[in-house]
């Protein structure tokens, strides 16, 4: 399995804070897995993915194996 | 030379932290504190933060390591909430200890400007019982700007 | 909106004001608080502080008052030792309190600047047991500067 | 009588820290009233002199009536 964690206000959109999927996870395969305002959202340049605490540079590029877990990361709030 | 960050997700007293933290550097020149409180009078009856534990930590050691560097520090303590609070409820506190004055207040200013726009929480308050998310304001990377 | 200066010549425990102070100001955004200490570690066995009550004092409610004026503050406190002190004694206590935290830092950096280099106290130290009078530092202007 | 108050070295080199002297006062009657070191510090642009807690913008126009304190200024220590 995956874990998915929405962070802010993705967690709204989500209906849920964390959410198990099944392993391997691409890029693809989580734009599948979300509804059109999350799938859009998600795909958005402001929104980050981490792939086990780390950042991905690019997050097109994410792989995604059984026992990881997908940060995903909307804009921090301001000051 | 020691650092300390904490997230914690309930309500702390800022005299608590600080008291000790002074006394843990003899010889210090001087200690500068921020505490940043949820605001009272504009109609927020609440906040949440949010935060993402294995990247609000690792953010929260590195800004603190960079701020010992940059600054000559003594000893730098953070300890930032995490849950629901209300207006009068300590959110933040920063303190630097130094030889010297001006890196220990520069060093709190500098800490607060990046924990503000730069670390990993999500907060939301609650405003006539709904909730709305805080976006990022254009100021915070003025605030960055600063430092650079 | 409140100003306290205060003159004393007995140590003094920063929490015991800055608690207090904190607590005065409700709806507050953030507390910048500094503390100054006689530093050890430099051969400084003790410090003097000789003030001028009829100058030192209105000098120093005069600073805090274009401190709140031109940072917009919600309260200010200066609390300032006089007499002899040793290492690790809090000599200088400034604690700014605003609705925004950049107006609190700011206001404890100009009010430190000011009362370093414009205040009337003389300071001499004892070294070795010999007492030697402070002078002025060349930096205490460009610290002033700062803020024209 | 006139108070003088030393503050700073000038106090050591007064010897004393507050002194009363015959009203009234003025300039030359203080660097009168001062032994030579002394004097040449009084003397000096950097000391000022402050009456009745006022600082005098011209010390030269010094003129303490009776009752009237003088407090001899040297430079403030610095940060």
């Amino acid at each position: 399995m995956v874990r998915l964690v929405f962070l802010g206000r993705l967690a709204g959109l989500a209906g849920r804070v964390e959410h198990e999927v099944a392993a391997p996870l691409d890029w693809h395969g989580l734009l599948a897995l979300c509804d059109g305002p999350l799938a859009e959202e998600i795909a958005n340049d402001r929104v980050k993915l981490a792939l086990d605490g780390e950042l991905l540079a690019d997050k097109t590029a994410l792989a995604a194996p059984a026992g990881a877990e997908i940060a995903l990361l909307p804009p921090v709030s301001g000051g | 030379m020691a650092i300390t960050v904490e997230l914690r997700a309930t309500p702390f007293y800022p005299g608590a932290y600080v008291g000790p933290f002074s006394d843990a550097h003899p010889g210090l020149g001087g200690v500068c504190t921020f505490v940043g409180e949820v605001r009272g009078g504009d109609d927020v009856e609440a906040l949440e933060l949010t935060h993402y534990e294995p990247m609000t930590r690792p953010g929260m050691e590195q800004l603190a390591t960079s701020a010992v560097e940059r600054f000559g520090l003594m000893g730098l303590l953070m300890v930032h909430r995490t849950g629901i609070m209300h207006p009068g409820e300590p959110i933040v506190l920063v303190s630097a200890c130094a030889m010297h004055r001006r890196g220990a207040i520069d060093a709190v200013d500098f800490c607060m400007d990046h924990l503000k726009a730069k670390s990993w929480f999500w907060k939301r308050e609650k405003r006539k019982g709904r909730w709305h998310w805080i976006e990022p304001r254009a100021a915070d990377h003025e605030d960055i700007a600063r430092w650079q």
